[in-house]
């Protein structure tokens, strides 16, 4: 009950944030309506009862990838309005068209997994909070995963410094 | 009024559709990054809930995952658009058709 | 020049920003207007608009009688009023060839000294409080607050004295002046120790002084800088020494000297300046001649026609008058201020660019400018 | 149903309203430590040695006129103060004031609630509080407070690593990440951890000083630089909410450094046999204290030293606190395996 309660209302959060992201007129509203909808989506994870997750994402996403948009955002002082030019081979009616049968495709798979046997709630597989068990799983089992995963984020950030270096 | 698995995939299929919507129709290229970002979050949305499904905390690592991917991206694609935005004074990528046919 | 390398190192490329600074801002010091251009927090380039405190003194001279020009002197920079009174006096007695009594000079000297530690410690206040520590601003504050008590006690005023007429003084020290006087310099040193346990050896104030503004001898004379920033520079120029005035040349002092011509080096000139001053008070005490504080001065004071320049060392720097009589009149024809502070905010411009926002703040406060005084 | 509901909810308002008081009178405290160390009085006029001043503050903001600028972004200029306040608010539900104790037969924590990853959820929630502060200079649409929010993000994301740092080899040395587990580590360790990790505690009060913009790492505020900040443009309540922001998350970081560091709700010299009474004195009374005297610091810091360049804040942050914090933690979990 109190698990169907929250989810309703954190899906209308996140649904209702995430139109907001792409109608959104400015960027920085568009920042501010992203931000909502992934706290909105930490709380989904902690209902979930992945509270590890939920605080990650909330310090790495809303703390810091979330704030790059806004820092770029506001450094991107555009002189005229950013979708002012419309180029003449765009068709956004078939955007929103293949948008609306991606999302009937996957209504057609929801509607089988309506059907799926029903699973409980997941605190059998984690008694003591889920940090352990996450933290094993990272560690133990993908630690290689892991460790690309550390070499990606370094090439990314040289990357990114070679990108925004003014006389590069 | 229980909540299945499938209630929680439609979510993520939704809010993967309303990401997809706002990278074809949008053409603020920062604001297409955030849609992208929206769909990631779906993603990471079902991963849990497989996580969840299964008892297996596999999905929240793969999450973890995909947040860094999201990092990385933002970091670079960031970088993309301020790189962009010095030479050609715009963001919109209907005016940045060079490499296009 | 520097500008290339400089806007090459800030990570964005973000629009110039044009702020303006002033006139109403907290650092300005009163009235200043500012129009930075900035790349991200680098100063690009500076405009300084002055103007803004404009009362016309020089051409106000030229309605009132020589006596009470002393009072508009008074009003121009109104933290170091003695010594504009003692620099304008000085020209009229030198257009007009009198004699001053010694007891006179011996006393001028003395209020010129208090007035260039009363001038030195407003200076380090504001200067400290614009770095961010507030609480030196406060103690310098109380020790001006003595000073302040000593000229009001000579003179009956606390800002604007009046303290100087031609031809000598108005009125001879009241007893008991003298020990007063003694006891502020007995007391000033240790204070200036404190101050400098707050600042001198302080890391974060080291960061933020040295090497920040640095200007050479060679421009620094270009430019025309006066005072306490000249001789940071390493200029040895010191109306004092060069072209003394009033009873200087019986007392022994030092002219400190900078060697880099940065903040800091303007900071230690200016505090040395103050225990010299302490040392050139307490001479001119110990030496005090008895007799007259009046000369023989006319009933009119009426200077032949002629033209005349003289300058002092006012704490902020060479502060020069320059008179013109027509022998008729009993006004000056013409008077002409050299303020030392609008000398010295020439070169800001110049100390800005390169440097941040932040030091910007910091080199209104080391140039030592009062606004009454550039704007007159 | 009384303890589902009830006494938490009874427990937030207490906490909040506790918190509130105390934000209040720590700008009188402000004011009067600045005071007598300037010489000065400070203020004197409402009540006796001004004791109501915040009263008297907290009135004149309320019935201020709430000036709103006419090119400023409406919408997100009523929500930047807003963003600013709760999180700094809600980062207390973890904070724990002492163990427990017994009140209408029952026995009660003092705190709100223990997350098992409370730590964490601290610094993710103090990381949403950046976003008050540049949205609140970005909407003002006025360039003072824009620069200052720049200032203030980048200063903020970039000493939120070395304090997270500092607090990660915390919790390998408590090998928790529950606050009310790391005090009773600290317990059973019979020492506090101030004393295990000097170096962590003094990157971690640098670092809380510039994380919520105090001097000398105020330069988001440099009254003297930027006029005032990146809430320049605000008046009335709106300012009053970030200014109530700031003090809080100055309570915030005092309140985790205590429990972090100063063993939290404990009695000191607990060794010591003859001290032994100092025990009787209940655990939230000591915790206060020690807050107040980690503030005090603070108050003490702010009115002696000057402020830092922006570079040169920049400089130290990365070039010295993070790498000695990375340090720290590497040194910390070497000595965890080997002891």
């Amino acid at each position: 009950m109190g698990t169907a309660i929250a989810f309703y209302i954190l899906a209308a959060l996140i649904l209702t944030g995430g139109v907001l992201v792409i109608t959104a007129k400015s960027a920085v509203h568009s920042v501010v309506w992203l931000v909502g909808t992934i706290i909105a989506i930490a709380a989904l994870y902690v209902v979930q009862h992945a509270e590890f997750l939920a605080v990650i994402q909330v310090l790495v996403y809303a703390g810091g990838i979330v704030v790059l948009y806004l820092f770029v955002v506001m450094l991107v002082n555009l002189k005229r309005p950013a979708e002012a030019i419309v180029h003449p081979q765009r068709r956004e009616r078939t955007g929103l068209l293949l948008g609306g049968a991606l999302l009937a495709q996957f209504a057609a798979v929801a509607f089988y997994a309506f059907n799926s046997p029903q699973v409980g709630t997941a605190a059998t597989y984690s008694a003591r909070g889920n940090v352990e068990a996450v933290a094993r799983a990272l560690y133990v089992e993908y630690l290689v995963p892991f460790e690309v995963a550390s070499v990606l984020l370094l090439v990314a950030m040289v990357g990114a410094i070679v990108l925004a270096r003014r006389d590069a | 009024m229980t909540i299945t698995p499938g209630h929680w995939l439609a979510l993520s299929a939704a809010l993967f559709t309303i990401g997809l919507i706002g990278v074809l129709v949008r053409r603020n290229l920062i604001i297409i990054f955030m849609a992208i970002e929206l769909m990631l979050n779906a993603g990471n949305i079902a991963l849990v809930t497989f996580s969840n499904l299964h008892q297996q905390v596999s999905g929240q690592v793969f999450a973890l995952f995909v947040i860094a991917v999201a990092a990385a991206e933002a970091a670079v694609g960031l970088g993309i658009v301020l790189a962009l935005y010095r030479n050609k004074e715009t963001v919109n990528i209907d005016e940045i058709t060079v490499m296009r046919w | 020049m520097t500008t290339n390398r400089d806007t090459a190192t800030s990570a964005f490329d973000t629009d110039e920003l044009v702020i303006n600074m002033g006139p109403q801002h907290p650092s300005t010091h009163g009235v200043l207007r500012l129009v930075l251009r900035l790349d991200g927090e680098r100063v690009i380039d500076m405009d300084v608009v002055i103007g803004y405190l404009h009362r016309g003194v020089e051409k106000l001279t030229e309605q009132r009688d020589y006596t009470q020009i002393v009072l508009l002197t008074d009003r121009m920079d109104y933290v170091a009023a003695a010594s504009n009174n003692l620099g304008y006096v000085e020209t009229v007695e030198k257009l007009m060839s009198l004699e001053v009594p010694k007891r006179a000079q011996y006393i001028r000297t003395v209020l010129a000294e208090l007035q260039r530690i009363a001038s030195h410690l407003v200076w380090l206040g504001t200067h400290a409080m614009d770095i961010g520590a507030v609480t030196v601003f406060l103690y310098c504050l109380r020790e001006r607050e003595l000073v302040l008590d000593l000229f009001e006690e000579y003179c009956g005023a606390r800002l604007t004295y009046n303290a100087m007429r031609v031809g000598g003084l108005p009125m001879d020290l009241s007893t008991g002046w003298e020990a007063k006087v003694r006891a502020f310099c007995d007391l000033l040193p240790g204070k200036i120790d404190d101050y400098e346990t707050l600042l001198t050896n302080n890391r974060i104030w080291l960061e933020r002084t040295k090497d920040v503004g640095v200007i050479s001898g060679a421009d620094a004379t270009a430019i025309g800088l006066t005072g306490p920033a000249l001789r940071a520079s390493g200029v040895r120029r010191d109306v004092r020494k060069d072209e003394p005035y009033a009873a200087y040349k019986d007392f022994d002092f030092e002219v400190p000297l900078g060697t880099r011509g940065d903040t800091y080096d303007r900071y230690t000139v200016r505090l040395i300046e103050m225990r010299q001053s302490v040392r050139i008070v307490q001479q001119a005490l110990d030496g005090m001649p008895d007799g007259p504080v009046m000369g023989k001065v006319p009933r009119l004071i009426k200077p032949p026609a002629g033209e005349t320049y003289h300058a002092i060392e006012s704490p902020k720097g060479e502060l020069g008058y320059f008179i013109v009589s027509d022998g008729q009149s009993l006004s000056p024809y013409r008077l002409r201020v050299r303020p030392p502070s609008l000398c010295n905010l020439q070169a800001l411009p110049q100390l800005a660019r390169g440097h941040l926002v932040a030091d910007v703040v910091a080199l209104i406060g080391t140039i030592d400018i009062v606004l009454g005084e550039v704007d007159r | 149903m009384i303890d589902m509901v009830v006494i938490p909810v009874f427990k937030m308002l207490v906490v909040i309203t506790a918190v509130l008081s105390a934000v209040a009178y720590m700008v009188l405290l402000e004011r009067k430590v600045q005071a007598w160390v300037q010489v000065r009085l400070g203020p004197m006029r409402v009540g006796p040695h001004g004791v109501l001043q915040p009263i008297a503050d907290v009135l004149k903001l309320i019935t201020k006129e709430d000036v709103r600028p006419a090119s400023a972004d409406r919408f997100l200029f009523t929500l930047a103060p807003i963003l600013v306040v709760v999180p700094a608010l809600i980062v207390f539900a973890v904070v724990p004031f002492g163990t427990s104790t017994t009140m209408f037969g029952k026995e009660i924590s003092l705190y709100i609630t223990d997350l098992d990853i409370g730590l964490l959820y601290i610094v993710s929630v103090a990381s949403i509080g950046l976003y008050g502060l540049i949205l609140g200079g970005w909407a003002s649409n006025s360039k003072y407070p824009l620069l200052s929010s720049l200032r203030a993000s980048a200063q903020i994301v970039s000493y939120e690593v070395a304090v997270t740092m500092t607090l990660v080899s915390l919790i390998v040395t408590a090998g928790s990440l529950s606050l009310v587990e790391i005090v009773k580590a600290q317990e059973a360790h019979g020492v506090w951890y101030v004393f295990i990790q000097p170096v962590a505690f003094v990157i971690f009060v640098i670092g809380a000083l510039a994380e919520t913009n105090r001097a000398p790492f105020d330069l988001p505020e440099a009254e003297q630089e930027l006029v005032g900040g990146f809430h320049t443009e605000y008046s009335g309540m709106r300012f009053a909410l970030f200014f109530l922001a700031e003090y809080t998350n100055m309570i915030v970081v005092s309140a985790v450094g205590v429990t972090m560091f100063l063993g939290g709700w404990l009695a000191p010299f607990s060794s010591v046999s003859w001290l032994a009474w100092l025990g009787l004195v209940p655990g939230w009374v000591w915790f206060s204290l020690k807050t107040f005297l980690l503030l005090s610091l603070f108050l003490w810091i702010r009115a002696t030293l000057p402020r830092y360049r922006y570079d040169q804040l920049m400089r130290l942050g990365w070039k010295v606190l993070i790498p000695l914090a990375l340090v720290n933690l590497a040194v910390s979990a070497v000595l965890k395996v080997l002891l």
